[in-house]
């Protein structure tokens, strides 16, 4: 008799309860009809996500002492919790915005359960506590994706997005195997608590997998000099999926980054923190001035994202709990920033039928003033201005790089914001300053379809980037014992 | 008790790695999505076989279940990948034109 | 009080934003909250108690406590002053806009009061980072203010003022961030002296630029000139003055040493910035041009007054803050009542339009002969305060000043000239009116605080700081 | 090594045939411009792999690696090859800029991963092996494995999987629309 080891299956609701919205949502393709497919499939999607932020609030309040649990190969704890709960709340969004996708119904059912899979890929992902269920999460959600930018067959743009996503990031992910590998080599373990247990200090071995385990991390995190896969995917895929994309996997990432560096590698703190400075810096670097030059709405977008976690990296960057405070504090205004402009994004591609760029953004703020001033709010907070939460984050961010004695990483975010500032406003400009009438490119007047889920997840995502800002301490508090269940080695 | 025959451990490695390097030198610089993704089983294979290796230089059975686990996983990205092939050039085919880029590389 | 002087006209603001009224209760609705904004502020003024002095009618949130940082705002004696001109030139702006029939009105107001609770934010908060938000959030409104409602050269006009703002104000967040962290606290109040020369170069830039101090004044004529006249009114009537106030509360206060050491230069710039402003007013070919540069002047004044530190230039600073403040937005506003009626603000085409028009030629000559600093008028004793105070810091300072003040006489009286008198202008049609009440009903109650300070100026400058010598207890952090 | 056994030599001569029979094919995979005979050397690049893999007493793996990999998923890949021919040139993948950066760099990976090996086995790090007992790979060893420490790792495997069938069918199905209809976005 083979002794089964016992399963904290509460530990596991939140990916189980996507799991089972997936898979109901699966069976909706050919149990429910036709009519009613899509409805009733993006309803279980929702639900599952619900649940699952249900069951992450549950977790947190209820895993004061994080512990392994599953023969210690997923952790529960409050780290998990929260990212759990940002990721599904970021689903539980992009549901709604995906509602009314102007795209072929024939896998409507297929799209929300391949939707929720991929947050259960994720929800399991910010969990993992060794190498190989990190691996297999990763490509779990990996996989949901590259079918999701795919899911409309008929748009080549898709297609090709999902191909080039597959390719890179199949890359990242044989990178951060072959990373796995040595580490595993190196130190005998797979969990993260045993790999920081070997202790192994310089070890060639253990640097360069160290180095590949950064490097494949950062592909999913699309912080550069691993980010060319982005503009092209972020652009292709269908809107909503570029949210989730935007949104969640970059949480999930950046959660995971911090776990692992922090759980596995406190040894090696002094080569990794560098590193992560070092991409951050390029992420800064390469997503502000690759911006700068977009005139495509989505790309500007998906450069920007490049940028925000460059500001993100920082925090990770500075090892310490006010770093991972700041980093997740961030995410919060973050997730909810990126899934609402690109809801907005979605809104106007479905309003004119053609991929959105700043000409055609034109007037857009005052045609649909609840969506104008949303994209607003959104663009400000991504430019750090107050009244968001985006100010805070990246205030946060910078107090952890300082308290690192890192003054220079300060300076090149303040610089890195105030070129920022160039794009953001930019396309507020856009929309507001542009006379419609002088530029004809839009379609105006008629009524725009009504979106109420679409609009009110934009309003939900408004007020939780601006709810940020006032409270900070409720959510500073969130995150601090979210933080303090990894093992800071003061 | 078994001991280790033939090479020691690090020639594994150096083929691991020499496989891994070859596989994403085909990765980046192949345009052929099919070698590309044969490429990227390379990647792979020289992953597993630096897995396996460590696995039997650390009496450890976890390298291989790693390795088991990433066949799984390289079987799922072939097939999403091949599907998204199969599509693109269908829909090429349907479109009928030679060199549709829509996407600026 | 100090957080519903805040809070009133946000509130109001988003008030304005999400109800559905018509234009005219929309407007309504926005100069009512901007006058009980005067009414609540003639409560504070009431209710201030100028002989104890120091930090009154505080109020303390923790905003977040690990890094110590909280909602904590309050009045000093001066502050009370500054919040006076805020609400008196944004209730005169208002009305203006209100008046002049803005499109899009409701967006407009809302973004008007928000303004107003931004501004009086800045002045009322005691926390660093508070501060920075409030400062920040001024820009916001002004922002989308300009660049909407502003004339054809609006695009270029916001993202030059934006850019140059930022640049400061991003450099004022990375002091900011390593004064509070390395004093482990953002409280104002609590938070000590501090030597470093960096820190407090990232404070000067953003002030300097937001004053703006010359040579960072680039952004400025076009922001002038192409922002609506209330706009511009606000711009150089109290955003700038924010500027001042940071080199007060902030700069002067926490950073006695690099005060110090950087007093020399600053005072040079804040002299070339007075004296070349007033030139290139001389020379401006329009109106707003030639306010605009004399604000650049004035500011140039002001910062001198504060970077003097002794008792007389600090009390000079303040008068004349308010009083430039006052004056400047007047000026705007009968700018944009000139430009109404004659659809250009170019000097050679105006004239004569005193004749028939004894209203307008009354307002602008009275507002002028304020600028002017005639003896007995306000600005006179702002002035003078500010350069006995100068001169104290060496006589050269104060001759810069003094050429600068004949320099002023010559422009505005180039400029009331050219408007007012020679022969009709082109541009001016016999039709144009005189002012209408409404317009008075903006002006007369700025020229009358502007009379009532040249009046009493002690009321200001005995009033500032704590009893008669709070100057001097700069230092002293106004406790 | 100097008192060689002749199990011992057999096993080397083994291990230098499988070892450049895997490098050569790796290199034939990348370097053949039909993929047709890409995905042969492929075969053998995993069936010379899944001797290796006995070498280091990993029978199952082995097993697997040929029935699975080898059989199956390389079946699939021959028949997709021979239904869109071979010629499949995608012009965006791989721009001119961070191709020739991504090559140097993986060039500089492998020259890095040969000097760190090197160095290894002048340090003697991995020298040293464990000796293990006679069920160390077999599927009975395995299949513990999978049931007690790495439960959850053996159930999102078969997740994972479970997702690609899905993304497969949806990808394969044929589209039920006329080019007509197709929103432009």
């Amino acid at each position: 008799m083979i002794p089964k080891p016992h399963v904290d299956w509460f530990a596991l609701a939140p990916v189980d309860s996507l799991l089972v919205a997936a898979g109901v949502a699966l069976l909706c393709a050919v149990l429910v009809p036709r009519s009613w497919r899509k409805g009733v499939a993006a309803g279980v999607c929702g639900l599952g996500y619900a649940a699952a932020f249900g069951f992450g609030v549950a977790l947190y309040v209820k895993s004061a002492d994080g512990h392994g649990v599953v023969a210690d190969a997923f952790n529960r704890d409050r780290l998990t919790a929260l990212a759990t709960m940002i990721v599904a709340g970021t689903g539980l969004l992009v549901t709604g915005v995906a509602y009314r996708e102007r795209a072929r119904e024939d896998h409507a059912a297929e799209y929300y359960a391949l939707l929720a899979a991929s947050g259960a890929g994720m929800a399991f992902f910010v969990g993992a506590n060794n190498l190989m269920t990190l691996f297999l999460a990763l490509e779990w959600f990996s996989i949901s994706l590259y079918i999701l930018c795919a899911i409309d067959r008929d748009r080549l743009g898709g297609l090709e997005a999902a191909l080039k996503y597959l390719v890179i990031g199949g890359f990242g992910s044989a990178v951060l195997l072959f990373g796995s590998a040595l580490v595993y080599g190196a130190t005998g373990k797979l969990d993260f608590p045993g790999i920081a247990a070997a202790g192994a200090q310089d070890n060639a071995l253990l640097v360069f997998g160290l180095a590949m385990l950064i490097a494949g991390l950062a592909f999913k995190a699309s912080a550069a000099p691993f980010h060319m896969w982005t503009p092209d995917v972020y652009e292709g895929a269908p809107t909503p999926v570029t949210a989730f994309m935007a949104a969640a996997t970059k949480t999930a990432a950046l959660v995971v980054t911090l776990r692992v560096l922090v759980t596995a590698f406190p040894a090696n703190a002094h080569l990794w923190t560098v590193a992560i400075a070092v991409i951050a810096v390029c992420s800064l670097v390469v997503g502000n001035l690759a911006a700068l030059v977009q005139r495509g709405v989505k790309r500007m977008l998906a450069y920007s994202s490049i940028s925000q976690a460059g500001f993100m990296l920082i925090g990770v960057s500075a090892n310490s709990p006010l770093g991972g405070r700041a980093l997740l504090y961030y995410l919060i205004p973050y997730t909810a920033m990126s899934v609402g402009a690109f809801a907005v994004v979605a809104a106007r591609e479905r309003e004119l039928g053609v991929p959105v760029t700043f000409e055609n953004m034109a007037g857009f703020g005052w045609e649909r003033p609840l969506l104008g001033i949303s994209m607003w709010a959104f663009l400000l907070g991504f430019a750090g201005f107050p009244l968001t939460g985006g100010f805070v984050g990246k205030f946060y961010v910078f107090a952890a790089a300082y308290e690192h004695g890192w003054t220079w990483l300060v300076i090149v975010g303040v610089l890195a914001t105030l070129v920022s500032l160039y794009y953001y406003l930019g396309l507020v400009r856009a929309m507001f300053m542009r006379r419609t009438e002088d530029l004809q490119l839009a379609p105006i007047g008629g009524s725009p379809p009504r979106e109420t889920l679409l609009q009110t997840a934009v309003v939900t995502c408004l007020v939780v980037t601006v709810g940020s800002f006032f409270a900070v301490q409720p959510l500073i508090d969130l995150c601090k014992h979210a933080v303090n269940s990894l093992p800071w080695g003061v | 008790m078994i001991a280790l025959l033939g090479p020691e451990i690090s020639w594994y490695l150096a083929v691991a790695g020499f496989l891994f390097a070859t596989g994403s030198l085909g990765v980046l610089l192949r345009r052929n999505p099919l070698i590309v993704l044969l490429s990227l089983e390379i990647m792979l294979n020289g992953a597993n076989l630096a897995l396996i290796g460590f696995s039997r230089n650390l009496g450890d059975g976890g390298g291989q279940i790693f390795a088991l686990a990433v066949m799984a996983v390289a079987a799922s990205e072939v097939v999403v990948g091949l599907g998204l092939v199969v599509a693109l050039n269908r829909k090429r085919v349907t479109l009928d034109v030679d060199r549709l880029n829509t996407l600026r590389g | 009080m100090t957080t519903l002087l805040i809070c009133l006209p946000l509130a109001a603001a988003l008030i304005v934003w999400v109800l559905p009224l018509n234009p005219v209760s929309a407007g309504a609705l926005a100069l009512l909250a901007a006058l009980a904004e005067v009414g609540i502020w003639i409560q504070l003024l009431v209710r201030y108690d100028f002989a104890q002095g120091g930090l009154q009618f505080s109020d303390q949130h923790t905003w977040f406590s690990d890094l110590n940082v909280s909602y904590h705002v309050g009045v000093y004696g001066f502050s009370v002053w500054l919040i006076g001109l805020t609400v008196v030139v944004m209730a005169a702006t208002i009305t203006y806009g209100f008046w002049a029939g803005r499109e899009r009105i409701r967006a407009y107001m809302g973004l008007m009061l928000f303004l107003m609770g931004a501004i009086v934010g800045v002045f009322a908060a005691q926390d660093l980072l508070l501060f920075y938000a409030f400062f920040e959030a001024m820009l916001i409104p002004l922002y989308v203010l300009v660049g909407v409602w502003g004339g054809p050269g609006r695009m270029g006009a916001t993202l030059k003022f934006v850019l140059y703002t930022m640049a400061g104000s991003l450099l004022m967040l990375a002091s900011i961030v390593v004064y509070g962290l390395s004093e482990h606290t953002f409280d104002l109040v609590q938070i000590g002296q501090s030597s470093s020369q960096w820190i407090f170069l990232g404070f000067v830039a953003a002030f300097a630029i937001k004053a703006p101090l010359f040579p960072l004044h680039g952004w400025l004529p076009d922001a002038y000139r192409e922002s609506s006249p209330e706009v511009a009114a606000v711009l150089s009537g109290v955003v700038s003055k924010a500027a001042a106030y940071g080199f007060l509360r902030i700069a002067v206060t926490k950073f006695p040493g690099p005060a110090h050491d950087f007093r020399a230069p600053i005072l040079a710039l804040a002299a070339i910035g007075l004296i070349y402003g007033s030139l290139l007013a001389f020379r401006a070919p329009d109106l707003r041009g030639v306010i605009a540069y004399s604000s650049l002047a004035q500011m140039g004044l002001i910062i001198m007054g504060v970077f003097a530190v002794n008792d007389l230039s600090l009390d000079g600073s303040v008068l004349q803050m308010v009083n430039h403040g006052l004056v400047s937005a007047t000026l705007f506003l009968l700018a944009g009542m000139v430009e109404r009626r004659a659809l250009t603000g170019e000097l050679g085409r105006l004239g004569g339009m005193a004749r028939g028009r004894p209203a307008l030629a009354t307002m602008l000559l009275t507002t002028g002969v304020i600028a002017l600093a005639v003896p007995l008028s306000s600005a006179f004793a702002g002035e003078f305060l500010i350069l006995a105070g100068v001169f104290q810091r060496g006589w050269g300072w104060a001759v810069a000043g003094a050429v600068a003040i004949v320099l002023a006489a010559m422009y505005v009286l180039r400029v009331v000239s050219a408007v007012l008198h020679r022969e009709v202008g082109s541009a001016v049609s016999d039709s144009a009116l005189d002012l209408r009440p409404a317009e008075l009903g903006v002006t007369v109650p700025m020229i009358a605080c502007l009379l009532a300070l040249s009046i009493w100026p002690a009321a200001i400058t005995q009033h500032s700081f704590r009893g008669d010598h709070g100057a001097a207890d700069v230092a002293g952090q106004f406790k | 090594m100097l008192v060689a056994s002749a199990g011992n030599v057999v096993v080397w001569m083994v291990w230098i045939v499988a070892a450049f029979a895997c490098l050569g094919s790796g290199v034939a995979v990348v370097s053949f411009s039909s993929p047709f005979y890409s995905a042969l050397a492929l075969i053998g690049n995993l069936g010379s792999l899944a001797v290796l893999y006995l070498l280091l007493n990993a029978e199952f793996v082995a097993a697997a690696q040929v029935l699975v990999y080898a059989g199956a998923v390389m079946v699939m890949f021959l028949f997709v090859i021979a239904y869109i021919g071979p010629r499949s040139e995608s012009p965006w993948m791989g721009g001119p800029g961070w191709q020739a950066v991504g090559a140097v760099l993986a060039a500089g990976a492998l020259l890095v991963e040969i000097v760190v090996v090197i160095s290894l086995k002048a340090s003697g790090q991995l020298a040293h092996s464990e000796h293990v007992d006679a069920t160390f790979g077999t599927p009975a060893y395995i299949g513990r494995l999978f049931l007690t420490d790495h439960l959850l790792a053996f159930e999102i495997t078969s997740i994972v999987l479970l997702v690609a069938a899905v993304g497969g069918v949806i990808l394969g199905a044929h589209s039920r629309r006329s080019p007509e209809e197709v929103p432009s976005l």
